[in-house]
């Protein structure tokens, strides 16, 4: 861990730096885990104070945070707001729906594992996970930042073909246009 | 031969041999017009300034024409927008039909405007003014389409103008019996004109009717929409100046060189001014806030027209040296910048087939140079800096704030804001917004449409630093009217407070600045920074569909509408309306004396005579 | 006792050839040959005023080859609640459409269209409702297997296929004794 | 060309101080809004760290050329009022020495139409994306100014008329000579603009260009990186700006940075505390709102000018 950061130069320390203490959050309401964001926002937990902030539109968010179960129909219009967010980009997953399926594991439009479909940086789970835990989570995925391990994007772009395979096997009738990404 | 009847002449037999060359080609009208517009300024600029002289007489009268300073600032408008537009129009006409009775009419009007910024009596002027009318209406029905709004509506008008010119003119020939304009300020200056007031409110009716002043201006928006747009850009431009040409001579000529002992003549003058000035200030707010309603284009212009000629009203109208400067200042700009966005939208029309803007949208990629052209004039006529127009507003509002006028400064600041949002209407109406399939065969305009709208778009940069070389010509017509030693810098402006502006730092600055920020944020991450098209926007992840058309085009400014609804509620239009209802109705009850029964003439006979029979009893 | 309940099964039975029964208080349910369905709501609504559907529902009754659909109907005036049942066939599914006696019928028409493969002759409107692209046996019949397909789908990432109970890790990690009351609900 | 270097120094620097200034006061409005409302709230220079993080993305995306060139027009116009405007007092040491820049060189109504420069460029900027939100901010945005622009046109006409100079350096000279400023000698048209500052300043309840959560941040929706780092440069340029613009027509102007940063946050809490307590208008609520008290307020302020 201590080597990485020591191996940064101090530009992107510097940078690094500035993401970690700058989170735009794109908090696409899924799921029922909608509402603890609001929770955390507001003045008990306060998530300002660590520079997290609500972003209106993908274009300046950094962080997708995804709370809850995802229908496949709502899969699609995720993976379109991941691709329009600008790099370095990272995702958070939250509540067991997101991890396994949850409560919906065996429903028949309800995806199971989010990893498959975008790269995932943290998971919060629980279901709820209470503001403490998504607190906790927002630190972790400030840790893997200040490391220079979040390069979500990056990863997307190098296994795209993978991640494409996979989403294409849900959403059968493929109509993400071209010129998304 | 004398060369200003020369270039009469050219233009004059032009429009003949334009109109009877229809039947050989199609495509001749608009060449002969191209080439008699172009002879007339060749022939204008190559000569000497003294020769444009030209006297006649003829049945008793004195017919003179003569281009002093003041009126070669109008030639030079009348033919350098003329030879743009026509060189457009060689492009623009192509393909339709009855080219020659448009180019006939086209030609003529332009005479018809030379021959009254020449004229330097008051037949010739009416008569050349009527030619102009007539000209221009029958290019405004030339279409045929919406005669009734249109074509009565500009006819009424123009014929209650000429009729109060008409009895003007005679009212001063009947005191002092001559037509000549010079002697008439002669004798003004001997105070020999005892229904000058009189007269001089009947031409500045006529003249109001052109400049389409306050109550008189509702032919305008629907002419200017109907005519072409090759002619719109003339029509506006410069024909509707003629107006303020002859407000100019009337107040500025004639009732300023009045005696200033005569202290109610001077009142007159000051309280004449006045009004115009305060109708000038509503007429632009008024039609801005009609122009930011309209959804189509050209007829969003033309209510911006409308509102121009009101700043340049008030300039002329409040007669202080500087406010004079920035209305001819303006006028000139007017004629820049409005004919290159008339032209624009011609452009616009020819290629997408329409104006309207609920239509259309996302034109930037498939017409760059249109745009570029429509946005540097609507900066202009927006008035920001670094170009032209803000000059003439700056001058204008400084000559309104230095002499005391701060109710109309606010009237037309307010106008001046409001102009905003028409200016971003149109071009986002048209050029921004979503890029749609039904537009993608969309294609640039031919080169020689292009090439007038992007001479006058250079000017207008160019004059948004350099205004000292319009203020040159426009000092030294002053001077004839009476303005002498009028100050002006080429690239400072200053009012009579001393304060002033430096446009060169302006544009300096506003160079540099630009030129950095482009370098910093074209460079910096290039190899990350995309450009996507329209489709691309974040729409709650949702993903457009190819018919799904997700552009703003309607209702556009509902929010400001419902806001100043007490200003929409009254229209124009329905008081004439309304009067000639009343009108009407009064003569159809007049009418009902005349029964068509001779028992009830037989009444009438004998009421007659009790009643006389009654009076001379009494009288007796 | 339920004089009004009785009286509107008395209504509905005499003007139809239907049998029904008073279920409880203001609950009236009848059972309806499916043919003459749209005309006892046709009736009921327009005669008898019960303005407003609360909904159409559908019983997958796969045991005997057969859709139960619940059509249930509500007065305004009386607050009284009308059940209109019928059988339809499982492998055949057709039924009137009513979406011309309730605009709102439209929807919950769509829906049974989608969920459970009736057809509706005459229904309009786009053949995806909520499902998108969806060409598997229409999700809401009893012999979809949901679990089968959810695992064929969306299966879980390689090393991650147990999904089991965490609850015992974590309570012998904390120390933890898990409730009696939690333990029945255990997925085992 | 010593001089010439000095200069562009001392542009520079004004410049940095403005930029920094406007920075710190949306950091410092970010902490206070927190304290409002019971929380910790971010750092003072979270808007710093936010431009910071912002400017280092990795991709960036625009849409089409106006979509390039809107943050650049920003940054432009703010660049160029900035030296239009006198920071400080002229004949001071300060000013003498860093602040000069071009402030003799324009004036009132040169900087009232250059401060339309920037909004121009974002509209068309935001015009091109062809997001809807979009276009429905700028329009919001538009008609708000007019709304706001007759009570300020109003108190800044009173302001020439009653001083007969539009310049502004001229304005502050005559304030500190006859020692009245103009916020005492023509009370109803400092607070006429002072309204008009509400709708200026653009925060609740005449946030409805932006309007979170209605209009997805309105122009700026489909704006990030660099492209959203710079407007957002621009935008605290242009803070400072105002803010200096009023302190120097209706405060008196500053003899020094302390003063000119006291009367500024001064100023500037006015609008931030009346967002505290207002929930967000309708556009034509906001439009209506100037031109009810504030354009009576500013007619007074105009008829005491001018008698």
């Amino acid at each position: 861990m201590e080597t990485k950061k020591d191996s940064q130069t101090i530009a992107e320390y510097i940078k690094n730096w500035s993401r970690k203490h700058s989170l735009f959050v794109m908090a696409y309401g899924t799921g029922c885990g909608a509402i603890e964001i609001p929770a955390t926002m507001t003045s008990r937990y306060d998530a300002e104070r660590l520079g997290i902030r609500g972003a209106a539109t993908p274009r300046q968010a950094d962080v997708l945070l995804i709370t809850g179960y995802l229908a496949t129909k709502t899969l699609k219009r995720v993976i379109r707001v991941y691709e329009q967010m600008q790099d370095p980009k990272y995702v958070i997953a939250f509540g067991s729906c997101t991890i396994n399926g949850g409560m919906y594991y065996d429903s028949y439009n309800t995806i199971n594992v989010l990893e498959k479909y975008i790269p995932v940086d943290v998971y919060i789970n629980g279901c709820m996970p209470r503001p403490e835990a998504v607190i906790a989570g927002f630190k972790q995925l400030q840790d893997k930042i200040a490391r220079g391990d979040a390069d979500n994007g990056t990863r997307y772009k190098e296994n795209l073909d993978w991640y494409r395979a996979n989403q294409q096997q849900v959403i059968k009738n493929w109509r993400m246009p071209d010129y998304n990404w | 031969m004398n060369t200003l009847a020369l270039i009469l002449l050219i233009l004059f037999s032009g429009a003949i041999v334009a109109f009877l060359s229809e039947k050989v080609s199609k495509f001749l009208p608009s060449l002969i017009a191209f080439i008699s517009i172009t002879a007339a300024g060749i022939l204008f600029y190559t000569s000497p300034a003294d020769v444009f002289n030209f006297k006649l007489s003829m049945a008793g009268l004195n017919f003179t024409l003569k281009i002093d300073e003041f009126s070669r600032l109008f030639v030079h408008m009348i033919i350098g927008l003329s030879w743009l537009a026509s060189m457009y129009a060689v492009g623009y006409m192509q393909n339709k039909e009855r080219q020659g009775t448009f180019f006939f009419n086209m030609l003529l009007s332009i005479g018809g405007m030379l021959g009254i910024v020449a004229a330097r009596d008051l037949v010739s002027f009416f008569v050349f003014w009527e030619i102009m009318t007539w000209s221009s209406f029958l290019i405004v029905v030339w279409t045929g389409a919406d005669f009734r709004r249109t074509g009565i509506w500009y006819m009424v008008f123009s014929a209650m103008g000429a009729y109060a010119m008409l009895m003007a003119i005679m009212m001063i020939y009947s005191d002092i019996h001559t037509f000549n304009i010079d002697e008439i300020i002669a004798a003004i200056a001997e105070q020999r004109l005892p229904h000058l007031v009189e007269a001089s409110v009947l031409l500045l009716f006529g003249f109001s009717v052109k400049a389409a002043l306050m109550p008189l201006h509702v032919w305008a928006p629907n002419a200017y929409t109907q005519a072409p747009a090759a002619y719109t850009a003339i029509f506006s431009g410069v024909l509707s100046k003629m107006g303020i040409f002859g407000m100019a001579l009337v107040l500025l000529s004639m009732l300023k060189f009045a005696n200033p002992a005569d202290f109610s003549l001077v009142y007159i003058n000051g309280f004449i001014g006045q009004i115009l000035a305060w109708l000038g200030a509503i007429t632009a707010a008024i039609a801005t806030l009609y122009a930011l309603i309209q959804t189509d284009a050209k007829k969003l212009l033309a209510y911006s027209s409308v509102a121009q000629l009101g700043y340049i009203t008030i300039g002329i109208a409040i007669g202080t040296p500087l406010s004079v400067m920035a209305s001819l200042f303006l006028a000139v700009l007017h004629a820049l910048f409005k004919g290159t966005l008339f032209l624009a939208m011609g452009a616009v029309e020819r290629q997408a087939g329409t104006t309207d803007m609920t239509k259309i949208s996302g034109l930037i990629r498939r017409m760059p140079w249109t745009f570029f052209v429509t946005l540097v004039s609507i900066i202009s006529l927006a008035g920001v800096p670094p170009l032209a127009g803000f000059v003439g507003k700056w001058m204008l509002y400084e000559a309104l704030i230095t002499n005391g006028n701060v109710f109309m400064v606010v009237v037309v600041f307010f106008s001046s804001t409001a102009a905003f949002l028409y200016s971003y209407r149109i071009l986002f109406g048209i050029f921004l917004g979503q890029e749609e399939d039904d537009t993608a065969h969309v294609k640039e305009a031919p080169l020689s449409m292009i090439l007038p709208m992007v001479v006058m778009a250079l000017l207008l940069i160019a004059l948004g630093t350099y205004p000292g070389l319009l203020f040159d010509p426009i000092a030294q017509g002053m001077t004839v009217l009476g303005f002498e030693n009028v100050t002006w810098q080429m690239t400072v402006l200053s009012n009579v407070w001393g304060n002033t502006v430096n446009l060169m730092y302006i544009s300096t600055t506003i160079g540099v600045a630009f030129v950095a920020a482009l370098l910093f944020l074209t460079l910096k991450g290039r190899k990350g920074s995309r450009n996507v098209g329209t489709k691309d926007i974040s729409t709650s992840g949702e993903i457009p569909l190819e018919h799904e058309n997700l552009t703003y085009q309607l209702d556009f400014f509902k929010p400001f509408e419902r806001a100043a609804s007490p200003l929409y509620r009254r229209k124009m239009t329905k008081i004439y309306d309304d009067l000639s209802n009343g009108l009407d109705a009064l003569f159809d009850f007049t009418r009902k004396i005349y029964t068509g029964n001779g028992q009830t003439y037989a009444l009438y006979v004998v009421i007659f005579l009790v009643a006389l029979l009654i009076y001379v009893q009494n009288t007796l | 006792m339920l004089e009004q309940e009785q009286a509107l099964l008395s209504q509905v039975t005499s003007a139809f050839p239907v049998k029904g029964k008073v279920m409880r208080n203001r609950r009236v349910e009848v059972w309806a040959e499916s043919t003459t369905v749209s005309s006892i709501l046709m009736y009921v609504k327009n005669q008898m005023g019960y303005q407003h559907l609360n909904h159409i529902t559908c019983i997958d009754r796969i045991e005997d080859t057969k859709f139960q659909l619940v059509y249930t109907v509500f007065s305004h005036q009386t607050k009284m609640t009308l059940f209109v049942k019928t059988f339809i066939d499982r492998n055949a599914p057709v039924m009137d459409n009513i979406d011309h006696i309730w605009d709102q019928a439209n929807t919950y028409e769509r829906e049974l269209r989608e969920m459970y493969g009736i057809q509706f002759p005459g229904l309009v409107g786009a053949q995806e409702f909520i499902l998108e692209d969806w060409d598997e046996m229409p999700p809401m019949r009893r012999d979809f297997k949901t679990e089968e397909y959810s695992e064929k789908t969306f299966s879980s990432l390689p090393g991650r296929e147990n999904t089991q109970d965490v609850r015992e890790t974590i309570s012998t990690r904390s120390g933890e004794e898990i409730p009696d009351f939690a333990k029945k609900y255990s997925r085992d | 060309m010593e001089g010439l270097a000095i200069k562009i120094l001392g542009a520079v620097i004004t410049t940095i101080v403005a930029f920094a200034v406007g920075m710190t006061y949306g950091g410092i409005t970010r902490k206070l809004t927190a304290r409002v409302q019971n929380r910790v709230g971010p750092t003072i220079f979270q808007n710093f760290i936010d431009l910071l993080k912002l400017q280092s993305k990795k991709t960036n995306i625009y849409h089409g050329v106006m979509g390039h060139f809107a943050p650049m027009w920003i940054i432009t116009a703010a660049i160029t009022v900035l030296m239009f405007i006198p920071v400080l007092h002229p004949g001071t040491a300060w000013y003498n020495s860093w602040f000069p820049n071009l402030s003799f060189h324009g004036d009132l109504i040169f900087l009232l139409y250059m401060m339309v420069f920037g909004s121009l460029g974002m509209a068309l900027g935001a015009g091109q994306t062809g997001n809807p939100n979009s276009a429905i901010g700028v329009t919001r945005g538009l008609s708000q100014m007019v709304g706001f622009e007759i009570p300020f046109v109003l108190a800044l006409v009173a302001l020439m008329v009653q001083y007969q100079t539009t310049s502004i350096q001229d304005i502050m000279t005559v304030q500190r000579e006859s020692g009245v400023w103009m916020m005492f000698s023509n009370p109803f048209s400092f607070l006429a603009a002072l309204f008009a500052s509400l709708g200026m300043f653009r925060y609740s309840p005449f946030d409805i260009v932006g309007a979170p959560a209605e209009l997805a941040s309105g122009p700026v929706s489909e704006f990030g990186g660099k492209y959203l780092g710079t407007m957002m440069s621009g935008g605290s340029i242009f803070a400072f700006i105002k803010l200096t613009l009023y302190v120097d027509l209706f405060l008196g102007g500053a003899y020094s940075i302390p003063e000119l940063l006291i009367k500024t946050f001064a100023l500037y809490m006015i609008p931030v505390f009346y967002g505290w307590v207002n929930p967000r208008y309708r556009t034509e609520q906001a439009i209506r709102y100037f031109w009810g008290w504030p354009t009576a307020l500013g007619v007074i302020g105009l008829l005491i000018a001018i008698f």
